[in-house]
């Protein structure tokens, strides 16, 4: 996706709902409060992790593919029971939100830094990219209609649990 | 840094491939002569899928073991392999992951070289003329012939690409041998194949154990929750262990069964989880192909870089990259058949979910081999233990056994000589 | 601490205030401007920088727990006069802020990352968690009352000298 | 450059469109998009790469110095058609941006990490530093007028091809 | 990746206590016997306390040298030590840092061990049946008894768990000496322990340094300057240094002052801060307690692992981990006792902002290692002096002595037979 | 963590300058062997400017090879070079950048010395009184004398410091000999120098590539475009090639042209731009200055460890420090004269956009030396090809030729024994 239309177009209290929705979208999985994860997307919504290598070259391959609020459910039902990994903290960082109005809703792009630390271990730079979404009122909040996950680090360190 | 390895000596009882020295996942002079003796010399390496470079110049990047490659189509559709290193001054002249060219050309100093990697071009080879006389340029019997770039010996096999740095190497269906190679065919049996894409991963461990774990069928139905509880594998499935009769290579084959509670194979396995349904079960919507004549799973280990799998409508290759001793990359191509519809395309991309690092039956197997990994490096002296099934080797009906990881060790010390 | 109220009720702002309060906090420290760090506090101040596990555990030990502005003060002479070390720069990122209002103040939340860099040598990931802060109207200014750095990276790579 | 002052005589407007011109200039070097990249600045104007100890001693060497739009379309065709590299992605992340104005436009800074991913390899901690930066209208948009990257990242691990 | 390291060629004047060769802390070779001798045979290691797991089933994970382990209270309240690493083929089984269980179970296939480490199940060890035939399981002499945990020695000494993976290691007490113990029972005589919370770091430094900085009564006075400027730690103080008959041991005991200015102690020294006043001195508010009997400061060193520190109000046991030959981790527990008041607890947590990472007395400590360390690698040849206060082993009435540290290099000489 | 090197066997073949094995790139031993005979014997080592310490007491941290030193400028305004090591216990004790300093105080245990590296003060040297008696302190034969910092040798030659921890190496201009010295005084004619600045790069490849980099005047013309498309340095140009007697040091010596097309070095050239121009040409602004007698451009080499640049206006020295076998940070000294207008300056540093790791000439000589690193690494058997302009040694009258890089290594043989 190239850069979307200036924000202007987006009222000043609508770019702050938006910037927020990222912030409790971090805020959740680095408190590890997983089972609200879900609930920042609508019913239908589509949650993807994508090697940008695959992503650039058209190629439909996504390291998790999920099409639906369910999909995220079992997600959290596997991280939290039945994927067996070493636990590890994550730290989100993200920066630079562009919004642009889409029918009801926003489009929204931002770069995201994600560090991964296991206990004993020193903190380590886990995974890089960008998010390129779809965000919809919904029942009176900003939810995730769409969310791409588009990672430069197409070397995983072993394994991706969490998401991203 | 090179550093020299401690030397190799091993107590490592005759024929006792039940029991594997822990110094085999973490001593450096082990692993060099693994090197040598498997990626090297006398065995075929995967190093992609023609799929993957239909058009005449096109080339992609590989390995075979720890040296890296380059794969490409000539304009007469043969495709070559080149080691990635310039016959100069050693240059790794290729950067780019993937592209289409008429030529490789070293950045440094610019020789060309076509893509079966014969020099074709040395700059200023015969001097430069300035004013009468003629500056520098290669010695005369300087022969572009005898400074070509490393060449591999190659073998396509149904669209898979297999090189070797062993031009006496057996032929590679004669490497494969009947037994795994009728498995291999079933999969790879001349359709045109459809990349989906890729998956990377590091994983920290040694690269045998990655092979172990494609050779172990008695831990799918334990580690993997999805697998005991969803019935895609379990121990009372019906199984066969099928392995090459140098017992280097091998194949795990069954048939999913419905799941659920079952005394014998569930009884305390803390990974089965009875009541667990999925919200959406889309991602296990199993649709059997006509070419399965039967099992549900086929899972083949081609020694020493190969893995090939068949999971219900799943399709991969993995690709095993050594990176040192402790260390191996581990690349994942998905894909389906090009007369795949786009509902079949749809299944293989939603069931890729139980796969690849964060896959729900494998995230967890490149959990396990770091911690392997790290339980060696605490106690050099110690063997593992692979008893399950017998001490013996060979193939077996059912899923209850290590049977083909002895086989491999057995393999193994043969041409290690250890 | 889970995620405070929609910032809704918030000000816009007042919301920009806190954001530049984050600002101005990271860029005094990364200048190297200790002096005006404790400025940045009000005179009864906590600061604690908290290991994660001693956090999560309920455990009352901090690696830094200062009461006051006075404490504060100390540490920035320790810093400076006392406390041999390698120099090095700090460089913090901060993102995902989140802000509730609070009787005259704010509650608010922040992932942050600290590259630590020594002369020399590359830079490196050197600590990464969250603050969790409560910020008050001071004198027309806004400053921490409390400020606490709960951070993942719990293995320090040997010291921690400067303030997170 | 000492923090600027408040950016309270900043308009909510105005800083969000510093922000955005910020995330823009991330966007389009991430995306690749290098020939985006100068049409960021003024015809005048200066870009300037420096190494943060020669910054602080008073030395005049940069890393990268250019003067003029047309310097900038110069480098894109190096790193373009020119300068052989193995390509990396980069991330960049920008936080604590801190606004002041000044005459017709502003004064900015703001804290940044570049992430850097070799294709087949880890993400790395690649080059960390501030922006400090004279940001003009230019025909209705914000543009650099001046862009200074002091990096703390003193040892460049190799090369630096591509605009921080 | 291991690798051979060079062979151990010191030449090293006999006796030459008070000269350090740089190799000592540089040498691979060193480091992997220091392991063997100290850390896995012969001596006992700290692993934790106690209190840190109160209740049956509590584990908590930890390290002896280089091994990861798991401390656990059994359902009889007995402590066990067991090496987390599984039987069957290596797996590092415990991954979560602490917890409450019945049972250690490794997840690769669920075999499954009591907390004293005794194997108690194995997923289809008598095979599974298949209509009327039963397929695979262990072979009919796998014995259960023989495929337990790593099974460690443990002693808990008034709440302090040791633990050696030599069961024939000479007693605990004994090991410690009368001298040391004498020290450590001040600390630790049977009190219950109120564990306050951790602090963790790693040290780019042979783990030796930090042996050698709390046997160094030398540097407190000059490296520190709250010490020096407050009178908690100078030269011109009542001092003993008491060591072990064997020389690996010590207490550094002494007994603050007021500070202030002394042409004995502070002319000249830098660190020395005449005019230094608190903004806030609650961090100082140190009260005196029953049990200190005069000194205001004890620092144990039991060799190899463990430091155990009071300063004044403030307590801490420090676990020592080597992270290979040049780096280590450095676990600090602080603690107080179960019957404190809300009061002392307070005062403990404000001077814990002396120790640990950022400490005002010991950040620099771990700083002055680190360039120690890099002292070292640029000078293999080289030696360090250690002829404070003679160049003899032995105590001292008086802590102007590197003493200390030459008897513990006495002791190591004798054990590495270097 | 130090370990042992693989044992030196290497097959090269006597005199075969022309081949080099990969082996000396990548081997731990060879490495250990280079930094013993080249850094810290028979050589001189580059240190700094000494417009960079310009006042007495002014100091800066600096390295020969991999061992950090102090280079300072005393009272007497002569410089002294240390080495960065306590003579107590090893510490690293200088741990700022630059400054200005009266003596060098160690943090540990506040050892003092002098700029020269003499111990001057040692804390409780003869003890501590404690009301009658005295406590500790150093033995009575104790000699300050004995225990100073290891001093260097140090020689400065026209602003450029140079040291050597070998005080019986041949002089200084001895060493470099006349036919570079004449170079290296051409820029370094004793003018007061003006540093405009650092640039500082990790270069992940053996440090013998960047010199082997600067004594190859066959790649600027083919890998840097603006060389060969603006004429700054080509095939067709006049030059000379000039190696000092023993074959160690060398001089690239050559006269810009104005580029554009020619059949003879354009050709085939893929990274020639035949129409390329700048937008603004400020970059390339160059203005003749009266010193530089004709040639446009002179690299030197001052083996091991200096690279001195003129390119045009612009000029650096260029300072390579060994970080292990494979790696070496590269230290930029950019510079001007005293003398120099504003304009001259601006147009240095514009100038300075060429050069550094992001230079449009010399960023990709990073890249490249990377790459040459991984393809020694993939074959740890074979051996580089520089045949260019013969197989024989010496200087050349033009600049398409290898014989610099042969030169170096018959140099390299003799030294090393290999
Ligand atoms: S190294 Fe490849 S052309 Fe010279
Ligand atoms: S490795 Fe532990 S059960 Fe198999
Ligand atoms: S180590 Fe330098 S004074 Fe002790
Ligand atoms: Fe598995
Ligand atoms: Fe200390
Ligand atoms: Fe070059």
């Amino acid at each position: 996706m190239s850069a979307p239309p200036a924000t202007a177009f987006v009222s000043v209290e609508d770019r702050l709902r938006v910037e927020e929705l990222y912030a409790r979208y971090a805020c959740c999985l680095d408190d590890r409060r997983f089972e609200e994860w879900p609930e920042l997307f609508t019913d239908e919504c589509v949650y993807r992790v994508v090697p940008r290598e695959n992503y650039d070259r058209g190629l439909p391959l996504a390291t998790l593919s999920f099409e639906s609020k369910g999909m995220l459910r079992d997600r959290v039902y596997a991280i939290t029971e039945t994927l067996f990994h070493e636990p590890y903290y994550t730290r989100h960082l993200v920066s630079g939100i562009l919004v642009a109005p889409d029918g009801g809703g926003f489009r929204a792009r931002a770069n995201y830094l994600v560090v991964r630390t296991k206990a004993g271990a020193l903190s380590e730079l886990y995974n890089a990219g960008r998010y390129v979404d779809h965000i919809v009122e919904d029942a009176g909040t900003l939810r995730f209609k769409e969310k791409l996950c588009v990672f430069d680090s197409e070397l995983i360190p072993n394994s991706l649990i969490y998401p991203i | 840094m090179e550093t020299i390895p401690r030397p190799i000596e091993l107590d490592w009882h005759p024929d006792a491939c039940a029991r594997i020295p822990y110094r085999v996942y973490t001593d450096a002079a082990i692993f060099e002569r693994e090197l040598e003796r498997f990626f090297y010399r006398g065995h075929w390496c995967y190093v992609g899928l023609a799929a993957e470079i239909p058009n005449p110049g096109d080339f992609k990047r590989s390995a075979v073991g720890e040296r890296g490659v380059v794969v490409a189509r000539g304009r007469d559709g043969a495709i070559t392999v080149v080691e990635n290193r310039c016959a100069h001054r050693g240059v790794q002249f290729c950067q780019t992951p993937h592209g289409n060219t008429k030529t490789f050309v070293c950045p440094y100093h610019q020789w060309s070289y076509d893509l079966k990697g014969n020099l074709i071009g040395v700059p200023f080879r015969k001097g430069v003329r300035q004013g009468d006389r003629v500056n520098g340029g290669m010695p005369d019997d300087f022969e572009l012939g005898s400074h070509g770039l490393t060449k591999l010996a190659v073998e396509v096999w149904n669209g898979v690409i297999f090189a070797s740095f062993d031009h006496d190497a057996e032929p590679l269906r004669a490497y494969v041998g009947p037994e795994v190679g009728r498995y291999f065919e079933r999969v790879f049996d001349g359709r045109e194949l459809a990349v989906l894409g890729y998956s990377r991963q590091r994983i920290p461990g040694n690269w045998k154990l990655m092979m172990e774990n494609i050779k172990d069928p008695y831990h799918p139905g334990l580690l993997h929750t999805w697998f005991v509880t969803f019935g895609l594998w379990r121990a009372d499935q019906q199984s066969e262990m099928i392995v090459d009769e140098r017992g280097r290579h091998a194949a795990m084959v069954s048939r999913k069964n419905d799941g659920g509670r079952s005394d014998a194979v569930t009884a305390g396995v803390t990974s089965f989880k009875e009541n667990m349904v999925l919200h959406d079960e889309r991602v296990l919507d199993v649709v059997v192909e006509p070419w399965w004549n039967g099992p549900t799973v086929t899972m083949l280990t081609l020694f020493p870089s190969l893995i090939v799998q068949q999971q219900v409508n799943s399709l991969s290759t993995r690709h095993i990259v050594p990176r040192g001793v402790d260390a191996f990359d581990f690349v994942w191509t998905h894909f389906g058949f090009a007369d795949d519809d786009a509902e079949m395309t749809r299944r293989r991309l939603r069931q890729a979910n139980l796969f690849g690092p964060a896959g729900y039956v494998s995230a967890d197997d490149g959990e396990v081999i770091e911690f392997s990994q790290r339980g060696f490096a605490q106690h050099a002296g110690l063997e593992t233990v692979c008893e399950l099934g017998g001490r013996d080797r060979g193939g077996a009906e059912h899923n209850v056994t290590e049977t083909l990881i002895r086989s491999m060790y057995g393999y193994y010390r043969e041409v290690m000589e250890l």
